[in-house]
């Protein structure tokens, strides 16, 4: 209907060439978030990272569960705790031509440190490499400061350069002069906050993508991606809504993958200091001992969620009860670590025991832009809470304030998200459960100053010890005593999901990112 | 020759009207306006007796049962209750919520801009009958409000502010009150120069019984109706803002919210979420905005004979 | 009551307008008749409310609803106007018939220029191009004594005075050289010396084109002066009619008597002047019979019912049943 | 024998309203955009002096300035430069609460039957406000005050409970009289007071001036564009063209022979019952507006005697007989 | 006319002073924008480095001097999260909500001056009173609801019309607009209607209204005694008249139709300026805050001229007035 009523107007060629060459190789995907800059090393923002995927090159790549696997380097071995040697992959070319060696990494990590007036710069990638030699143009030794386990994690996030762009400005990224890299798709356009067009390198050294031609739509308003996709506008969209996952998943147009996400959803909590600005006794005054710093008040607090039913109610299927960092499976995490099980009783009789019979008044505060049904997810807990006698009130409030305030340590019960763009578990345990040291880097995200020192030494062993099966056992011991302390209180790990018209197929991952070489169309 | 003439026009005579009885009889005139002034005043009652007739108490989180989520218009709860318009993601009974998120609404509306009326009414008042310096001050205040867009006022100051019932007031009062303050100004230029100021200044009246007695409740009618137009408007940018994430609390949802709500839920086919306090929304509006009409209509003196 | 010797230009017969208001039927014209004569100045006094206005408006096809002519001919040059279709009464408004208004400061668009208006008034009954219009207009406007008309024509209304805006107003309707000019008090709202001016011009128009006048006016002063016939209006009826001298001089009717003795000038200075009791009574609620009887000095009985037109003595029509004889002596 | 004192007397008052320059337009002066301050002339050193029991016409054109020099006399404007005397004393010097007493003794008419009541007040207010405000009359014997006001208006006190809007055009004018009566003045300014009133109304009206002044002995200043009115109810006549007076004279003398120009141009204009089927002869030319008003003589460009003196020189007010004054280079010559 | 010039320009700088300063005040209330953009796992230093990157590290009051300063020479700072000049993200995101903004008000008035007309000269009839209702209407619906109901009707079920988005764009003079395209014009058509819907509702009233007053006066009357054919009264003498309130009320609302653009691009997804404002709200991105608000009071001094100018053109009596309103 839509080509017939297109064929009636004045732009009749070009409506019906745009219309068949869709049907051959052409894919247009409705993203979710705003792209901010083309410069691969500006800003580590998941949707910039997303784009610079798809055209320049990591020496490691993740796969889609965020398992390390080879990219531009062949192998990687540890020579000894502090040195790494790399295979770079032979006969690799930019899309300009020029081949891909050593030297191009060299000149990428240069940069890294160089780009100006970053807000969040790739160096929290970089800042453990000591040095870099050039053996041969395809073999590299980097040296770390000291035994440092993750750097090849740390190296999956770095987007190789050519060194031809050692020198470029991020002017010269977003006008699309200086994007040269290695990856499957070469830039074409970019129409700031509109849409994001690339084409097909023909010279990839992996697999072929089976489109010429991508389009990437910036779609952040929800309903409105939907409508789109519904519309036929659109090939895929990510971040499907979960409000709308049951009306989509029973249109026969359309065709659904989902999979479970590093990004966990949980409660922080004010563990540390005596009188927490948001706990009082139910008339409003303030308590004389904080009762978030009793064990046994945070196991009432996590009993009485009702896991399930929040993700069935609030998430509508689209997220999995949590009962650690991240999901079974991950690097380091305990199988021995399960949801804590919806118990009212319980948590009525732990809060008695804890001196609480009659409960207290607590605010929970929460974004209300951040994390998919982050408003509804911090009431319902409320109305969770009320139930075992603890008042909860709701406040939330856009990211901006939000975070700001939380940052200074302005709330006591708090929700908030974690992702582990490394995909494993030390990420979360670093930034938000070891004890808070700012000049380490430890705890920068633990806005509850949840400390304890066996966690702590754990960790600092696991963060030392470059042998993987002796690491990923500490970092299990290390969640363990964490999450049974309830050092934060679990909630869900939220599900990533794609929608695609029919006939276009994805493979769903964990780190959020939509790949466009992942695509393809049914065979 | 020059006897008393005590014979008043039979006409006249017959109705002696007050000026209120007579802007009754002419707003009962139009039976749009009328049906306007009825649908008003059972949102009204609704609004102000919400917490007596709503079934539940929507802003009571205690009361909620997410469990009770989503149920299409009619369903009943887990425990029996029937949901005549539904629930939302909380459980929450859509008609209870939109009688409260009506209160809310209205509350909102009212509150600003009565607030701003009172703001604006004596900034113009004082402008206007002080004039030089003073007048000059708050006339260019007004000035550069007006030349900026409402909406970006309000964005940035809730954005400053954060949420709640009161902060949005404040925002609404700092976008409307410059709209009184020239209105009333207007008037009271156009009043301060009738005959009857002058006679009352001839008659050695004292200025604030001039300003008070004679010039306010002349100046009135205008306000009035920019009042009504800027209740809808408070009402109407509420929700805009709610929409667009500032604005209320999520816990004590006005219409703008409940509508913003369940906007997600619209195309899954969930349509009662939003669209039963769209409806709400969009009767009070109109509703406030015929009778708003009308009195424009009535109170205008170039139509009044 | 025609004194010329011509056929007359207008003869308005029983008019009836009526205004169907919410309140009621208003009948702002209630059977009126009279003529107009080629070359004469027909004087309709009344004060306000007394229909005099919409008499004119009636006779040019103007009355705007909720008021419509509901009775009555009106006969110009021998065709009946009321009967007419809008189209045709179109064609004649402006070309045979012309009227200017009172509020000389209301009656030009204040937004077009000059020209525009007078260029589309010729052309609305003449398919000339602009520049034979603008000749047209430009001469019209030299006739009734706006000097360097060319420039005037460029100018907006705002520009004018109230007197020049009147007279652009009168060159406007003489346009097309009409036979019958309706004048609705277009003299009122202006000063003295240039209500003289405006004078002077009608007068001279009258003189030499021959064109027949209807002078709308509360001022019985102006009509001295002016007219030859005077048509006395109260509520909505003629109460007596006459020449000039005739009625100003031995009134008839006793509302013509107590409104020439409301003129100052006409009395003795200090004075009190003889005033008529009372006030204009509303036309929604006129008292049955006479409408003056309320007012009247000489009502009785009779005077409960509706008293006709009659003529006690020649060529004075008058609605009276106790005309004032005694007076016309 | 000395002149008597007069009741109210104005000497060599201005009044001027000026548009003043802001900020901008000054700095626009800076870089030469050459704007200036416009100013109106409403009244241009009027003297002006009003016996007891007199009646004294105000006549003139839209824009002479007569309403203003009434506001004037009435106390609402107050003069740019001059006095204003009652009995002798200047008002302006006299203590707040004599001043205010006195302010009182001069009350104002106003033309507009519409504009001139507050519509959201009540007869009663209307015309006891004032009277309760200033302690006139004590709360028990408000209602007979009332009453007795109204009636000598003739207005019946029965409807004192209504609204303006209630009342014809002829008894609003009644009511505007009566407030004024209430506060017990001795001087009225009536501006234009009949000129919105049919004729039949305007002659009861006319005859209410007329008794009130003799049962309370006022003294008027009678504001009219309508010389029939003002020759009917004046002893004397002042006569102003464009803020200045013209010409002073008895009303008698006026009306059989004026003397300046303007005088006798305006009075051969007025249309008079007696005078039929005239040939108007009228003055030429239009009123100049006031904001650039002639130099010299401001009536010389439609002056039929104009001279080159005319131009140049404005002539002053003189006695040209005895209680004649006229301002006119003519009277120079003989 | 240069003194009205001054005039204009003395507000203008008085209100962009005022609005700089409560801004950048107002978003140091907010929040930090560290806060937002870093990494979380970010340690001290590189907060540390971030902060000085972005000039944070300064009190405020030298910050607001320094932009003061580099606001003289034209430079309205960086962008903190696209690095790039603010100024310019501003100004390749203006045509497209100009675009929007435009297109919106043209088809107020194309639609709204006719109906409006139909309605003044026919008060009683039903289609008088029908487009009355709708106009209150109009005037009612929140943009948002209208939106996405838009979205559901022409893009869902009937599938006439593409939901979001601009569509294909052609350069003109430089500018990137989707109105030269038939992809372009299918992607405006919808979120024009929602943003023109208020301004149709105002347009129709305003008409209304006008005509309603205007067939009343006596130079209509006049002109129909001059035997003007009433086609000729309506399409010039009362159309010249109404398009006076029309013309100030739309050049006034055009600013507000800007500002208003945000909702109807954040429903649309039209990448214009009003997204990028509260995206920009959003991550405290200040300088694009600061130098959003500076162009759009530009622009409002640039519409109140030209609305003056129109005014003085279409109503004579009305000089570009040298002395005080």
């Amino acid at each position: 209907m839509k080509r017939i009523f297109a064929a009636t107007g004045a732009g009749l060629a070009a409506a019906v060439f745009l219309a068949s060459a869709v049907a051959a190789a052409e894919i247009t995907i409705g993203l979710g978030a705003d792209v901010t800059s083309m410069d691969p090393h500006y800003h580590t923002l998941s949707p910039n990272n997303n784009i610079a995927t798809h055209v320049f090159g990591t020496l490691i790549d993740q796969d889609e569960m965020q398992k390390l696997k080879p990219g531009l380097a062949e192998s990687w071995r540890i020579i000894d705790d502090s040195t790494w040697e790399f295979k770079l992959r032979r006969g690799v070319k930019f899309h300009d031509g020029s081949d891909f060696t050593a030297d191009d990494v060299v000149a990428t990590l240069a940069r890294v440190p160089a780009v100006p007036n970053s807000p969040a710069a790739f160096t929290i990638y970089t800042k453990s490499i000591a040095g870099v030699s050039v053996v041969d143009p395809h073999t590299m030794i980097v040296k770390t400061a000291g035994p440092y386990p993750l750097l090849p994690t740390d190296l999956s996030n770095i987007f190789i350069i050519s060194q031809k762009q050692a020198k470029a400005a991020t002017e010269d990224f977003n006008a699309g002069k200086a994007m040269n890299g290695t990856g499957p798709f070469k830039f074409a356009s970019w129409a700031r906050g509109d849409r994001i067009n690339l084409v097909r390198n023909d010279g990839y050294w992996g697999p072929k993508p089976a489109w010429d031609k991508v389009t990437f739509k910036l779609i952040t308003n929800d309903p409105s991606r939907v409508a789109a996709l519904l519309a036929g506008d659109l090939n895929a969209i990510e971040i499907v809504p979960t409000a709308d996952m049951a009306k989509l998943k029973t249109n026969k147009d359309i065709n659904i993958f989902r999979v479970v996400s590093n990004r966990i959803i949980f409660f922080h909590l004010d563990t540390d200091r005596d009188v927490s600005p948001f706990v009082t006794d139910k008339q409003g005054k303030p308590l004389d001992r904080n009762p978030l710093k009793d064990l046994r008040v945070r196991k009432a607090l996590s009993k009485a969620l009702n896991r399930p039913g929040i993700v069935d109610r609030v998430m509508e299927g689209e997220a999995i009860p949590a009962g650690q960092l991240l999901p079974d499976g991950f690097y380091g995490t305990s199988p021995n670590l399960k949801p804590e099980a919806y118990d009212v009783e319980g948590a009525r009789k732990l809060l008695a025991e804890a001196g609480y019979p009659q409960g207290f008044a607590i605010t929970i505060h929460g974004p209300n832009n951040r994390y998919v049904n982050d408003e509804k997810i911090v009431q319902a807990a409320a109305q969770m809470f009320a139930r075992i006698g603890v008042d909860a009130k709701v406040e939330t409030m856009p990211s901006n304030v939000f975070f700001t305030r939380a940052n200074k340590l302005e709330f006591s019960f708090m929700l908030v998200g974690w992702g582990s763009g490394t995909g494993e578990v030390s990420s979360p345990l670093r930034s938000l459960l070891a004890t808070f040291d700012a000049a380490r880097g430890m705890g920068t995200a633990n806005r509850g100053r949840y400390s304890n020192k066996q966690m702590d030494a754990l960790l600092d062993q696991a963060l030392a010890t470059v042998d993987d099966a002796k690491r990923e056992k500490l970092l299990q011991q290390a969640s363990e005593v964490a999450i049974n302390n309830l050092g934060i209180i679990p909630l869900h790990y939220q599900v990533n999901s794609w929608a695609t018209r029919k006939g276009v197929m994805y493979v769903p991952r964990t780190d959020e990112n939509t790949l466009a070489l992942e695509f393809k169309p049914r065979s | 020759m020059t006897a008393p003439d005590t014979a008043l026009e039979p006409a006249l005579a017959a109705k002696p009207q007050t000026p209120f009885q007579r802007f009754l009889a002419d707003f009962f005139d139009s039976k749009i306006a009328t049906a306007g002034l009825v649908v008003l005043a059972i949102i009204l009652f609704v609004a102000i007796f919400a917490p007596w007739i709503s079934p539940q108490n929507p802003y009571d989180l205690s009361k909620l049962d997410i469990m009770d989520g989503r149920l299409e218009p009619g369903t009943k709860s887990m425990d029996g209750k029937p949901f005549l318009l539904g629930t939302d993601d909380q459980g929450r009974d859509m008609l209870s919520a939109i009688f409260y998120g009506l209160r809310t609404s209205l509350a909102v509306g009212v509150t600003a801009s009565f607030c701003a009326m009172i703001l604006g009414m004596t900034m113009g008042l004082t402008a206007a009958y002080f004039g030089g310096l003073v007048e000059t001050i708050i006339m260019r205040i007004v000035d550069i409000q007006l030349s900026f867009p409402s909406i970006l006022i309000a964005l940035i100051l809730l954005a400053v502010l954060g949420q709640g019932v009161d902060k949005i007031i404040i925002a609404l009062i700092a976008v409307q009150w410059a709209y009184y303050a020239r209105t009333t100004r207007g008037t009271a230029l156009v009043e301060r120069r009738k005959e009857y100021i002058e006679a009352a200044q001839c008659l050695a009246l004292g200025d604030r019984r001039v300003v008070f007695r004679h010039l306010f409740p002349n100046c009135l009618p205008p306000i009035i109706v920019v009042n009504t137009v800027l209740i809808a408007n408070a009402i109407a940018l509420e929700a805009t803002l709610s929409f667009l994430g500032l604005g209320l609390p999520i816990t004590e949802p006005s219409l703008g919210l409940l509508i913003a709500n369940g906007f997600t839920y619209l195309l899954s086919g969930k349509y009662w979420i939003s669209f039963f306090p769209g409806v709400a929304l969009l009767f009070t509006i109109v509703s406030i905005n015929l009778v708003g009409d009308q009195l424009r209509d009535v109170l205008n003196p170039r139509l009044q004979k | 009551m025609t004194g010329g010797s011509d056929a007359p230009t207008l003869v308005v017969e029983n008019l009836r307008t009526h205004f169907f208001t919410r309140a009621g039927v208003v009948k702002a014209v209630d059977d009126v008749s009279f003529t107009v004569t080629k070359g004469r100045i027909l004087g309709l006094v009344g004060e306000s409310g007394s229909g005099k206005s919409i008499t004119g408006f009636s006779i040019i096809g103007l009355v705007d609803p909720p008021g419509r002519v509901v009775e009555g001919r009106i006969l110009f040059q021998g065709r009946d106007l009321a009967s007419l279709a809008e189209n045709e009464a179109r064609k004649l408004r402006g070309s045979r018939i012309a009227m200017i208004f009172q509020d000389p400061m209301m009656t030009l668009n204040p937004v077009l220029r000059i020209d525009t208006q007078m260029i589309e008034a010729v052309q609305a009954h003449e398919p000339v191009d602009r520049e034979t219009a603008r000749q047209r207009a430009r001469d019209a406007l030299g006739k009734v004594g706006i000097p360097s008309p060319d420039e005037r024509l460029k100018a907006y209304p705002h520009q004018f005075s109230g007197g020049m805006r009147q007279r652009v107003a009168i060159a406007t309707a003489l346009l097309h050289r009409p036979e019958l000019i309706i004048c609705d008090e277009p003299t009122t709202a202006l000063d003295v010396t240039i209500q003289g001016q405006i004078l002077y011009e009608m007068q001279k128009l009258c003189r030499d084109s021959g064109t027949a006048l209807i002078w709308i006016t509360h001022d019985l002063s102006v009509i001295a002066g002016l007219a030859d016939e005077v048509c006395v209006m109260y509520a909505g009826r003629i109460v007596e009619a006459g020449t000039v001298d005739e009625v100003l001089d031995r009134p008839l009717h006793p509302y013509t008597l107590g409104l020439i003795g409301s003129v100052p000038s006409r009395n003795v200075r200090g004075r009190p002047l003889a005033q008529i009791p009372g006030m204009t009574p509303s036309l929604l609620s006129l008292p049955p019979g006479c409408a003056f009887r309320t007012r009247c000095e000489r009502a009785d009985a009779a005077c409960m019912e509706a008293p006709a037109i009659t003529l006690p003595l020649a060529n004075r029509p008058i609605r009276c049943v106790h005309p004032n004889l005694a007076a016309s002596s | 024998m000395n002149p008597p004192v007069p009741m109210l007397e104005l000497r060599q008052v201005s009044k001027r309203f000026v548009k003043r320059l802001d900020t901008a337009a000054k700095l626009g002066n800076f870089f030469g955009a050459g704007m200036r301050e416009e100013v109106v002339h409403a009244v241009d050193k009027v003297s002006l002096a009003i016996n007891p029991g007199e009646v004294v016409g105000l006549v003139g054109e839209s824009g002479c300035g007569k309403s203003t020099l009434g506001r004037i006399v009435a106390g609402i404007h107050q003069a740019n430069e001059g006095e204003r005397l009652w009995h002798g004393r200047v008002i302006a010097d006299m203590p707040a609460a004599e001043a205010r007493a006195t302010e009182l003794k001069i009350q104002m008419i106003f033309q507009d039957p519409f504009a001139s009541l507050n519509p959201r007040m009540r007869v009663a207010d209307i015309i006891g406000e004032a009277p309760v405000v200033h302690g006139m009359v004590k709360l028990d014997e408000f209602d007979d005050y009332l009453d007795q006001t109204m009636r000598r208006v003739g207005l019946d006190p029965g409807f004192k409970r209504r609204y303006p809007h209630q009342f014809s055009g002829g008894q609003r004018a009644r009511i505007g009289i009566a407030r004024a009566l209430a506060v017990k003045p001795e001087f009225l300014v009536c501006d234009e007071a009949v000129a919105a009133l049919d004729v039949s109304i305007q002659a009861q009206v006319l005859n209410l001036f007329m008794k009130l002044r003799a049962d309370l002995s006022l003294t008027y200043l009678f504001i009219s564009h309508d010389l029939g009115v003002v020759e009917h109810l004046s002893d004397r006549v002042v006569i102003m063209y464009l803020g200045r007076v013209v010409e002073i004279a008895p009303a008698d003398d006026l009306f059989r022979g004026p003397n300046h120009p303007y005088a006798q141009a305006l009075l051969a204009e007025v249309p008079r019952l007696e005078t039929r089927r005239r040939r108007f002869e009228p003055v030429k030319g239009e009123i100049p507006s006031p904001l650039d008003p002639p130099t010299g003589c401001h009536f010389h460009p439609r002056c039929p005697h104009a001279t080159e003196r005319c131009k140049r020189e404005a002539p002053v007010l003189r006695e040209i007989a005895p209680q004649r004054w006229s301002a006119c280079h003519l009277n120079d010559a003989t | 006319m240069p003194v009205y010039f001054i005039r204009r320009m003395m507000q203008s700088v008085l209100v962009l002073f005022v609005m700089s300063l409560l801004v950048f005040v107002g978003v140091f209330a907010i929040g930090n924008p560290i806060d937002i953009l870093i990494s979380p796992e970010a340690d001290q230093h590189e907060i540390e480095r971030a902060t000085r990157a972005l000039g944070l590290d300064k009190p405020l009051w030298e910050q607001y001097g320094l932009f003061v300063v580099n606001a003289l020479k034209g430079d309205l700072g960086r962008s903190f999260v696209f690095n790039i000049p603010a100024i310019d993200l501003i100004l390749q995101r203006m045509p497209a909500t100009m675009e929007l903004a435009i297109t919106a008000t043209f088809m107020g008035v194309l639609l709204g001056i006719p109906l409006g007309m139909w309605a003044g000269l026919r008060p009683e009839s039903f289609s008088g009173k029908l487009i009355m209702s709708g106009s209150i209407l109009g005037f009612s619906l929140p943009t948002f609801w209208v939106g996405l109901m838009l979205i559901m009707i022409f893009a869902v079920f009937l599938g006439w019309l593409p939901s979001t988005g601009r569509g294909q764009t052609r350069e003109f003079l430089g500018v990137h607009l989707s109105i030269l395209t038939w992809d372009g014009l299918r992607h405006l058509a919808m979120p024009a209607f929602n943003l023109a819907l208020f301004k149709l509702s105002l347009v129709i009233r305003l008409a209304r209204a006008g005509t309603r007053e205007a067939i009343l006066q006596d130079y209509v009357k006049f002109a129909r005694a001059k035997g003007v054919s009433s086609r000729r009264i309506i399409g010039v003498h009362v159309f010249k008249n109404i398009m006076i309130p029309i013309v100030t009320v739309l050049g006034l609302e055009l600013g507000s139709t800007i500002a208003f653009a945000v909702v109807t691009e954040t429903v649309f997804a039209w990448p214009g300026m009003g997204k990028l404002i509260i995206d920009s709200i959003n991550l405290l991105d200040r300088p694009v805050i600061v130098a959003y608000l500076m162009v759009i009071v530009f622009m409002f001094i640039f519409i109140n001229l030209v609305v003056d100018l129109l005014y003085s053109v279409l109503d004579p009596r009305v000089r570009i007035s040298e002395s005080k309103g």
